[in-house]
């Protein structure tokens, strides 16, 4: 097989300590198994097999372009006219990167937030609601629920409230990102993918932020990537250290960044290295 | 094991969104099949007649390329119609390339002062007139070119006035609207953080739109001067009423010329259907179709290149 | 020279430019509404023409322009709107696709005669749908495809992607992501190519005298039954627009005052689609605004 | 959501029943017989305000005129496609048409002269000096005892008859040199009269005081001397159908041909009738007088 060819292989790179989640109460609720992913010839991901639990929040943390991102894109398959993903995403049980699985479908499910805000160009009200009215949900009052709830959740609800006929547009970044936060789990989502959120925010929306995501743990299972390790550390049980394509170190935050078993993810929690 | 299986047959039942997507798959294509059937008829459609002239008429096809008298009515000494096209495909070549080489550099100039330099003002004045300037019908063009443009020629050039040069005037302003808009539209799609990028980098507002801008936006740029191109190509009424429309080889750019578009307007409609003088015009018609397919793959080249650096 | 000597330099010439053009093309619609003022009159606008004597109007050819632009856009606009978004959101960016895009682009240089020339063949003569509006608007729609498929496509190309992965992550379709998100967004810059493609249907003659005709029938405007031959509405009878008697007066036209009803109808056709342009932007702004909130 | 989908289906309604009532309702009337007339846009000005006047004192018919070239009339009935196919020449001085299969049917005779811009200074030609003009032999106006101009040629375009007749009744059967081209009388009037040292040649009906006509060896460009052939450039305008014509068409043509029409029509739009004419004159040329005054 075509490896890339940026691999070292040293010794020191193929040194591994991948564990898995086995804390009561939070089951196992997506695995990946035998993972590659390929843009074009070019192997962008191998040896990425995780099993994240439910209610917590794991965080992907490695220097840029080790494939954390590609990860968690090929997740929900957002990858897949981009690049090819082959092995199992174990969802519940179930194989989601068989062909048969209907795509939609699965992302109501597993939901994303991206890096950069993505408001779309219509009123607060409808960017929330307007996934909701294509999927038959056409009560006015039920539909007043669903975005006041999400907002709510997000932590949005007490800006906004009286401007929810107001375009999106307008929303700072700290906001407009919450937003998309309120937007994803309108839908209902189990699992909460995020991509970098708050890369484009500043520290107090930040902040802000990690809250929320503190919160909605309680009802969603939530993976983050993150190029923050602070953040990193500050909300997640668990942490995945990327490199190069593939993971080197899982394991609880705690351990990634008091005990780290790897040299490399040494070297990078502590600032030696990326 | 049972939740397990319902999730499944949940994941796997055909959503609304999927069938939505076929659908909307189906339309589109057939849209587009729809547009790449009218593109081939029409262009099937003019090959068919124009090869019908070396077909059925027996006119040498290097005859027809080189030679440089254009009389379908009358047959030479050997006895073979008089259809060289030399005058009319040097006509049409150089009035579009100058037009082109004199409309583009105003357009980009204008389409950057109404995007990066004066966004107001480009909104308020450049944009609607050059949207109005678009509708208006070549024939009005034309008359404003017999009674403005080739007099002026005339008085510095000499000459009778008609000729390439009142061509290219009258095309330049012609095309101007249409290459300036899509130009304008091709600077806007450059995102906003490549100019902040350059602009934080210390470069000047000339260095961000020279350097960055216009290098980003090369390939919309490229196609507004094909469509430029292309319209100045297809353009007939109004070049022919101040070219001269002459079908003699242009030994300078004021001595009265012809276009393909311009003798095969004017012919088309004293020439009977299916008789070697029609086919003759119609062979003009497929010259033109190649001539603006080698401009296209050559524009496009460009545009590649462009990207690649 | 310093970098910022250079740059005040550039900026100073592309005033220069940008002044140079306005004044061109200003200079140019001064030109047109000055020498066709003096002909306008109510009674003009609204009487319809006479072959051979002065004091004809071009009510009727007005009135074919705006009916037969209207036609030719509503054949046209679906069928490019179509086309753009597969072109652009689902085709594959193969040679297939560029060759497709090619051909797009080589129709929109063909002189418009052979375009009418064809509509004549088919649409009049093996269709059987005689010289009429229905004619002229399938052939303008031929001519119209290349360059609003053409634009269209661009106008979703300025439409971040980042605006789908967020339909896409949603669980939405591309479809429903690019109907429901990116087009609405879209609207302002799709606007502008379709007032660029209504002016030059607006201006186009030679694709029509074959089509559409070059006469105009009188027709009742008390009649509003499309199925009456002189009724306004009927889309099976002859049109002349309004750019096709500038033609042909200016070809053939005998009335003594010929020239001043051409400069008078240069006149016309130039507000005709200022007012248009005024209205679809209006009316774009309005859409924008419902569609987007904004 | 619901309450639109039920406004929507509301307004289908409605336009569906006001399109069954707008059907029902149709003028039968106008669904009679119609023809179709194209060719020739020199004649197409006599032939639509013929077709008016015929549609309006004839109920229930509908003469549908239309212009295109001769080219294309006489094509187009060979074909069979249209009923009237409108002429400047003799079907057999064009090639490509088997006249044989064709019937002539001559409403007007049509004046030829050459004209120059006014700037010349030259009123009078003889015939050889003429030739020598369009021949390029002649290069200057001086040399025909004008001003100090550059002869300008402007042709028709070939196959148009115009130039044709020109060439044979004007030229001797000479051929002009190669040179600017127009495919319109209105287009070759405006540059004659625009173009110092200009020469070009239009139908009587088209001169006026922008441009000056020429005298032939002497002889005016008169309808009384066309009529006596004095003035030889001169030819018929005519109307051809396939076969024998039948019904409607048969009716309009002997309308057309009647004296209603050639009394008024023919000579308000500057042609002449060939009732008028002392002479005729046959596809070949050969002009034979007719017997005694009409």
């Amino acid at each position: 097989m075509f490896v890339n060819n940026d691999v070292r292989k040293s010794e020191e790179m193929l040194e591994r300590h991948v564990t898995q989640p086995s804390e009561a109460g939070h089951p196992i609720i997506l695995s990946t198994e035998d993972l590659h992913v390929y843009y074009g010839k070019k192997e962008a991901l191998f040896e990425g097999d995780l099993q994240f639990a439910s209610n917590q929040i794991t965080a992907l943390i490695g220097p840029s372009g080790s494939g954390k991102s590609t990860f968690l894109r090929s997740l929900n398959r957002m990858n897949d006219r981009i690049a090819t993903v082959t092995g199992r995403i174990m969802y519940r049980g179930v194989d989601i990167n068989q062909p048969a699985v209907d795509v939609y479908e699965m992302r109501r499910r597993v939901g994303m937030v991206f890096q950069r805000p993505n408001p779309f160009a219509k009123s607060i009200y409808d960017n929330i609601a307007f996934a909701l009215r294509l999927r038959g949900v056409t009560g006015k009052h039920e539909l007043d629920e669903i975005v006041e709830t999400s907002l709510k959740q997000a932590a949005l609800w007490d800006q906004v409230k009286d401007d929810l006929n107001k375009s999106a547009l307008a929303l700072s970044g700290g906001q407009a990102q919450r937003l998309c936060i309120a937007r994803a789990i309108a839908v209902k989502p189990d699992i909460l993918l995020l991509d970098e959120p708050a890369s484009a925010l500043d520290p107090v929306s930040t902040g802000q932020l990690e809250d929320t995501l503190l919160e909605l743990k309680e009802n969603y299972t939530i993976i983050i990537v993150t190029h923050n390790m602070q953040q990193a550390a500050r909300i997640s049980e668990y942490t995945a250290f990327f490199n190069q394509g593939r993971v080197l170190e899982y394991d609880t935050t705690s351990q990634i960044f008091t005990n780290p078993q790897v040299q490399v993810t040494s070297d990078y929690v502590s600032g030696n290295f990326g | 094991m049972k939740a397990t299986q319902q999730l499944e047959q949940q994941l796997k039942r055909r959503s609304k969104a999927a069938k939505l997507e076929i659908w909307g798959r189906v339309v589109s294509f057939s849209a587009l099949l729809l547009i790449v059937a009218v593109v081939v008829a029409i262009i099937g459609f003019v090959a068919s007649k124009g090869i019908a002239t070396f077909t059925s008429n027996h006119v040498n096809l290097w005859d027809f390329l080189t030679g440089k008298q254009w009389n379908p009515n009358i047959t030479d000494a050997n006895g073979k119609p008089e259809v060289g096209a030399l005058p009319m495909i040097v006509g049409s070549f150089l009035i579009t390339i100058l037009s082109a080489l004199v409309a583009t550099p105003f357009a980009i100039g204008t389409a950057v002062f109404m995007n990066e330099i004066s966004p107001n003002k480009g909104a308020k004045i450049l944009q609607p007139v050059t949207e109005l300037l678009v509708g208006i019908p070549s024939v009005v063009y034309g008359f404003i070119g017999l009674s403005v443009v080739v007099p002026v020629t005339r008085a510095i050039f000499g000459g009778s006035g008609f000729g390439i040069l009142s061509g290219t005037c009258v095309l330049f302003v012609m095309i101007l609207p249409t290459v300036t808009s899509m130009s304008a539209d091709a600077l806007k799609s450059v995102p906003r953080y490549y100019r902040e990028a350059s602009l934080a980098l210390g470069a000047t507002q000339w260095q961000t739109i020279y350097k960055v801008v216009l290098r980003a936006a090369t390939p919309g740029l490229m196609t507004a001067v094909v469509f430029g191109m292309a319209r100045a190509f297809g353009e007939a009424l109004a070049v022919q009423m101040v070219i001269g429309n002459a079908a003699l080889m242009p030994n300078s750019l004021v001595s009265p010329s012809s276009t393909l578009t311009s003798v095969l307007t004017t012919g088309i409609g004293n020439t009977v259907m299916g008789s070697l003088q029609n086919n003759a015009l119609w062979s003009l018609a497929l010259v033109l179709l190649l001539m603006s397919l080698i401009f296209n793959l050559i524009i496009r080249l460009i545009g590649r290149k462009g990207r690649l650096q | 020279m310093t970098s910022k000597k250079q740059n005040q330099l550039a900026i100073g010439a592309l005033y220069g430019i940008a002044g140079l053009v306005v004044l061109i093309l200003l200079a140019l619609l001064g030109y047109i509404l000055v020498s066709g003022m003096p002909k306008l009159s109510w009674h003009f606008l609204t009487s319809p023409a006479k072959a051979f004597l002065s004091g004809g109007g071009v009510g009727i050819q007005l009135f074919n322009s705006f009916y037969l632009l209207i036609l030719a856009m509503l054949i046209s606009f679906p069928i490019a709107l179509g086309a753009a978004i597969y072109l652009y959101e689902y085709a594959k960016d193969n040679w297939v696709t560029a060759t497709i895009r090619t051909a797009i682009e080589i129709l929109s240089s063909l002189p418009s005669v052979v375009v009418g020339l064809f509509g004549f063949l088919f649409f009049v003569v093996k269709l059987r749908l005689g010289f009429s509006i229905l004619s002229g608007a399938f052939a303008l729609t031929f001519f119209n495809l290349p360059l609003l498929t053409r634009s269209i496509e661009d106008s979703l190309r300025t439409i971040s992607d980042v605006q789908r992965e967020g339909g896409l992550a949603l669980g939405l379709s591309r479809w429903e992501t690019v109907t429901r998100v990116i087009l609405p967004a879209a609207v302002p810059s799709i606007l502008t190519g379709v007032i660029l493609s209504a002016g030059r249907v607006f201006g186009e003659a030679a694709a029509l005298i074959y089509t559409a005709g070059q006469s105009a029938p009188a027709l009742n405007f008390a009649d509003w039954n499309p199925f009456n031959i002189s009724s306004p509405l009927n889309p099976m009878r002859p049109a002349e627009t309004l750019a096709v008697h500038i033609w042909k007066i200016n070809s053939e036209g005998i009335m003594p005052d010929a020239k001043a009803i051409s400069s008078g109808s240069s006149a016309v056709l130039v507000l005709a689609i200022l007012l248009f342009n005024f209205a679809a932007r209006y009316l774009g702004k309005r859409l924008y605004k419902r569609l987007t909130s904004a | 959501m619901s309450k639109k989908r039920w406004v929507q289906g509301l307004v289908l309604v409605v336009l569906l029943v006001l399109g069954v009532f707008a059907y029902q309702t149709r003028q039968v009337s106008h669904a009679g017989e119609s023809i179709t007339a194209v060719g020739s846009t020199a004649l197409q000005p006599l032939v639509e305000a013929a077709g008016e006047q015929y549609t309006g004192e004839h109920l229930g018919t509908f003469v549908n005129v239309q212009g295109g070239g001769t080219g294309t009339g006489l094509s187009q009935i060979q074909e069979g496609a249209v009923q009237i196919g409108n002429s400047d020449l003799f079907a057999a001085e064009q090639k490509g048409i088997r006249s044989t299969e064709l019937v002539d049917h001559r409403v007007a005779v049509v004046g030829i002269t050459p004209i120059v811009n006014k700037k010349v200074g030259v009123k009078n030609l003889s015939t050889k000096q003429l030739i020598g003009v369009f021949t390029g032999k002649i290069t200057n106006w001086q040399q025909v005892g004008g001003a100090n101009l550059p002869v300008v040629l402007i042709n028709r375009a070939q196959g148009s008859g115009t130039r044709a007749t020109f060439e044979q009744f004007g030229l001797n059967k000479s051929r002009s040199k190669t040179a600017q081209e127009q495919d319109s009388s209105g287009m070759v009037r405006s540059i004659v009269a625009t173009t110092p040292g200009a020469i070009s040649y239009v139908a009587f009906s088209y001169v006026d005081k922008t441009v000056q006509e020429l005298d032939l060896n002497h002889v005016a460009p008169t309808e009384v001397n066309v009529t006596t052939n004095k003035w030889r450039i001169w030819s018929y305008e005519h109307l051809y159908t396939k076969g024998q014509p039948t019904g409607l068409t048969k009716n309009f043509i002997t309308y057309v041909q009647s004296p209603a029409v050639q009394k008024t029509l023919v000579r308000q739009l500057g042609y002449l009738s060939p009732d008028q004419m002392q002479v005729e004159r046959n596809a070949q040329g050969h002009v034979k007088q007719l017997g005694g005054t009409k």
